[in-house]
């Protein structure tokens, strides 16, 4: 009898992002009509489940995310071969909204995945981006041609920045912003990667009165809104979130970029 | 005709409904705990406490069934002390807060309670009946010498109210109940979930990490009516009726059989948290339909027909 | 590839399909039971027969819950002699018939068995396990030294299988199983349904006419799983499952937790006499996709992941 | 959370129909759309629940079967007052079919309950009725107006038989129906009343080589086809009737109108 049980799927396609990043594609229809921003609970058999933002729909049923190789779990995703078993659940929690107008997106790392889908239904409505990638250094990067190649179909701008200058312009990902934004009229900012990041896009978001949406990450444990492992103020990002707009993010600033829980419910500085 | 009174007292907790937030659903923080009260809960308890920090088990700790949720998220929580902290830099003292504890014995139980005494905390819920953590829990809750044993350690440690939530998977609750009762329980919380299990056909694989876990939501429900019904008949505190709740009718149901609150927990899965409104309308609605002046007034009602 | 091999054993009973009929579920005549074997069960099992005829509870007997059903048919039976003149009149030799039979104590069993051994019975199943009856059912599967010595008395009376049925309303179902192993039994049915009940809200009523009866179906399937592979770490004979069967994914769960055969009650509420047919042909397809020749080769395979 | 069970309901008319039979009307959207020939399992709070045929369906959500007075819980329905409560579930069961053509119906006591809405929806169809009342003594009579009513929109007859001979033709109902046999051709014979009548029934139109469709009556728990209380040979009145058609009805023939099983399950002759 019908259940939101994890369903096995098999990997069809592994991608190369970057030396410690890959995209793994799977057929699944319910994950192939994700909304942008929304994410899925993946069960790496015998090992975890963690939650991946969907990186990538296609109409034949296909989707995909996009690992980082950080520890254990997401290290054996990593590591995952074609015909590899996974389960999935979801797409779960709330999408990126209002996707038209003339929009900037703030992104950096593996916070660029829920971006992606994003950036293509942005362009489908014929929205101009201003795509801001960030990295620290040149190795980081992932989807650039990917985005390149999306942000190519409407009058569309990326903008690449390094800490160490060895790629696109040297500096944070946020230093790129307030030029734009004294230019130009910009009606959203969208954002996704490391919380300190995320925070100053809200900061320098306020100060031009833009509103924002940035998609975020707690531990997870139901995905579905009842354990609270994923709590930040008194949200939880998997359901509330992961996306949150800007009177939310503003609730929450206490938290945002300086403390989230551990699996245990241990408040620990980010 | 006047607005139903929904107010109850258990001991010397106050609630203005008789709905409360059942422990381990999005107890993890005072905030998200103030938000399930300003959406209508009379109370709201903590998840479980233990003295030491605890990870608990790897994903995949909850896993949805047809009829309800398995859970095994193995008592995760930061420890009393870290705890401790966390409560005494909130403000608590407007939330009708229980805090629930888990403890292998005793003097756990004693210590966690000495820490928080001072602290604007409302009640205490023993938990001595998760059903999927060795050492805790239901191998607790079958111990009776230890459960004895627990209750008065901690009576003599705290006036506050103590509540006691036992487990279902045992031959005999009423027995249980009685124990908890003739040793100062002020309330009983009926009942914890029921151990259980879900497999993954394609793979062959247990789908929860630890394999075995809790089965919670409307699955119980009529498991945890009867027990709180057989209960009821055995003792005179309180009961608090969880298991299974997602809608009115099922609060009424437990209400008739002898629970003087309900707590909520699968229940927020399907409904969100709005399931404390809704759920609150449909009783004030049937207490109106059925000419009574309080919610109180129904507690029992299923009892006594021949 | 070769259509999959369903036929199993346990101890001498030769079945054709893992899949039986459940005790109490259309085991009333031989004629009915004829044609739930001709509707594709392997082997089907009485209603329980018990010493004396009894009329059973009054009605409501029988009401459905979310997510299964409650009964409380009061272990209703005509009564051994007339159960035997019944069956001598009847064709029942090649039906894989197992009679169910429920008993005070170890003589009341080995009366039943004397008078029914020379007839073509294929198998026993003994019912220590009914959450409903006082007397009988789960107040004898709570006592261990009743239940050891109603299987030893049993054993020495026939040489028939005789398969034990558990009631999951105990502490410890793995405690109770090695006990029924030790002292003879052939498999063990596991499991009986759940105390449990349901009250009319309108009226405040209990609505079973007994108030408490046995919970089955789909809401207590991951109970049932859970039991069944607790039961497999610990005990060597056969298992057969029982508990919310009614599709074949839940067959197969049932057979990767360890069990040997699976019993099919409440499923009929659902899907009709097809469920068999339905379940075998999803089982058999299951079996072609993962290449094996043989439903006896996927029993207890959910066992042995770390 | 929506489960099958009894649903309370209030009476709300009580008709006299004889001095031991009464019908009770009540409203229940389910029930009022019960087809000819289906029950509903009757729960009279504290004493029992029953298999009531409804008798009596109407468009604006009201129905009603009727009850003769025989032991505890049908004199329990049968003092109910308006406004007192019961519980219904159902409605259950395969119902007559093939409701068209020139038919017979044949029928005694409590058993015209069934077969009141079902000369309704013949009529309707424009059927020619020839319906065949039976029954001891004058006193036992019920329906006898209605029938009249409803026949009297087409082509039809009611032949009323006493054993005493105090009302209609001196006879058993059964005898009626030869000399009709003989000179019509009738395309199906409806039934219901006492078994042996029933039995006798199925005789005649086995030599007339009519089919027939008959109501049966068992003990029933369920109601729904899982506890085989209501077992007649290999079938479940409650499930697989209680219509039974004639090659069904032969095959349980040496049952029929010769033993029924009681609560206990014990075989008991007729
Ligand atoms: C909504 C959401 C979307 C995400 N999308 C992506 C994505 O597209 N690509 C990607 O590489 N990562 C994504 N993550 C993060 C990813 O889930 C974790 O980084 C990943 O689990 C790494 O954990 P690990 O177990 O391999 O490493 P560990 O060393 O075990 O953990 C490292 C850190 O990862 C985080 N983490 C671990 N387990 C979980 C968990 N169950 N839930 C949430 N965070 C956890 C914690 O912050 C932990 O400290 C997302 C997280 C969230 C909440
Ligand atoms: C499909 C069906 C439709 C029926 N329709 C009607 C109807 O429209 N009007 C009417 O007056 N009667 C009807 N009956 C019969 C009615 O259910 C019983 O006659 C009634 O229950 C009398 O029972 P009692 O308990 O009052 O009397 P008791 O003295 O307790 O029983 C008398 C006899 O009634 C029968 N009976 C008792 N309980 C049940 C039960 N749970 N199920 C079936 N039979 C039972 C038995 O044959 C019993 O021997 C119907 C029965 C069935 C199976
Ligand atoms: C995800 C989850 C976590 C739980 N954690 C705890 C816990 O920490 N302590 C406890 O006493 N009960 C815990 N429980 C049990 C619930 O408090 C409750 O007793 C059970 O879920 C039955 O109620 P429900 O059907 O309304 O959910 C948990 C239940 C769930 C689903
Ligand atoms: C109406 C009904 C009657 C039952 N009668 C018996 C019985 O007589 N003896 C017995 O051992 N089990 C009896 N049971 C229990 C079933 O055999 C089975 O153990 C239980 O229903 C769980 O399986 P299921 O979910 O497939 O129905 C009965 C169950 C039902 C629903
Ligand atoms: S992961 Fe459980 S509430 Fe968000
Ligand atoms: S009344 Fe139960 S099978 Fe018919």
């Amino acid at each position: 009898m019908v259940s939101d049980k994890p369903r096995i799927v098999k990997v069809l396609d592994v991608r190369e992002e970057s030396q410690t990043v890959r995209s793994l594609i799977f057929e699944d229809d319910p994950c192939s009509k994700a909304k942008p921003g929304q994410f899925v609970m993946v069960w790496i058999l015998g090992v975890d489940e963690i939650p991946m933002s969907i990186s990538m729909t296609k109409a034949d049923g296909l989707a995909g995310f996009t690992v980082r190789k950080v520890g254990e779990a997401s290290a054996a995703l990593f590591d995952m071969k074609v015909g590899s078993l996974l389960g999935v659940r979801g797409p779960y929690g709330k999408h990126f909204t209002n996707i038209i107008g003339d929009v900037m997106i703030v992104g950096a790392g593996t916070g660029l995945a829920p971006l992606m889908p994003l950036s293509e239904v942005l362009t489908q409505n014929l929205s101009s981006i201003y795509m801001i990638i960030g990295g620290k250094t040149i190795d980081e990067f992932v989807f650039v041609d990917r985005a390149r190649a999306t942000l190519s179909k409407t009058k569309s701008e990326i903008i690449i920045t390094t800490e160490d200058g060895s790629y696109g312009t040297k500096g944070l990902a946020t230093d790129a912003m307030e030029p734009i934004l004294k230019e130009r009229q910009i009606d959203m900012i969208y954002t996704c990667g490391p919380e300190l990041m995320i925070k100053k896009v809200l900061e320098i978001a306020q100060e031009f009165s833009v509103p924002i949406q940035a998609s975020l990450e707690r531990i997870m444990k139901c995905g579905i809104g009842i354990c609270g492992s994923c709590c930040i103020g008194r949200y939880r990002v998997c359901k509330d979130g992961p996306v949150f707009d800007s009177p939310k993010l503003e609730e929450i600033i206490d938290e945002l970029g300086s403390f989230k829980r551990d699996h245990s419910g241990r408040v620990a500085m980010i | 005709m006047q607005e139903p009174d929904l107010s109850i007292e258990i001991s010397s907790l106050k609630m203005e409904s008789p709905l409360m937030l059942a422990s381990g659903i999005l107890g993890t923080s005072i905030d998200l705990l103030r938000r399930v009260f300003e959406a209508g809960a009379g109370a709201v308890v903590t998840k479980s406490v233990g003295y030491e920090q605890r990870t608990g088990y790897n994903n995949p700790t909850i896993v949805e069934v047809y009829g309800g949720y398995l859970n095994a998220i193995g008592l995760s929580n930061p420890g009393i002390k870290e705890f401790h902290k966390e409560l005494s830099r909130s403000k608590i003292d407007d939330l009708p807060l229980v805090v629930s504890l888990f403890g292998a014995d005793p003097l756990e139980f004693r210590e966690m309670i000495s820490l928080l005494d001072e602290l604007e905390v409302k009640a205490y819920e023993l938990n001595i009946s998760c059903p999927h953590v060795k050492g805790f829990g239901a191998e607790v809750c079958q111990d009776s010498k230890l459960v004895g044993e627990i209750i008065e350690a901690v009576k003599t440690e705290t006036q506050k109210p103590v509540f006691v939530k036992l487990s279902p998977n045992v031959t005999d609750i009423v027995h249980t109940a009685k124990l908890a009762e003739d040793t100062g329980a002020d309330a009983l919380t009926v009942a914890n979930t029921f151990r259980a299990m879900a497999i993954d056909i394609e793979t062959g694989r247990p789908i929860l990490a630890n394999k075995i876990g809790g089965l919670s939501g409307p699955a119980i429900k009529p498991i945890a009516v009867r027990c709180v019904y057989e209960i009821y008949q055995n003792v005179d505190i309180p009961i608090i009726g969880c298991g299974g709740v997602v809608d009115w009718e099922d609060a009424i149901e437990f209400f008739l059989a002898g629970a003087t609150a309900i707590q909520i927990g699968t229940g927020i899965a399907y409904e969100g948290l709005s399931v404390f409104e809704k759920i609150k309308q449909g009783v004030k609605d049937y207490l109106i339909v059925k000419g009574k002046r309080s919610v109180r007034e129904i507690v029992g009602l299923a009892h006594g027909f021949r």
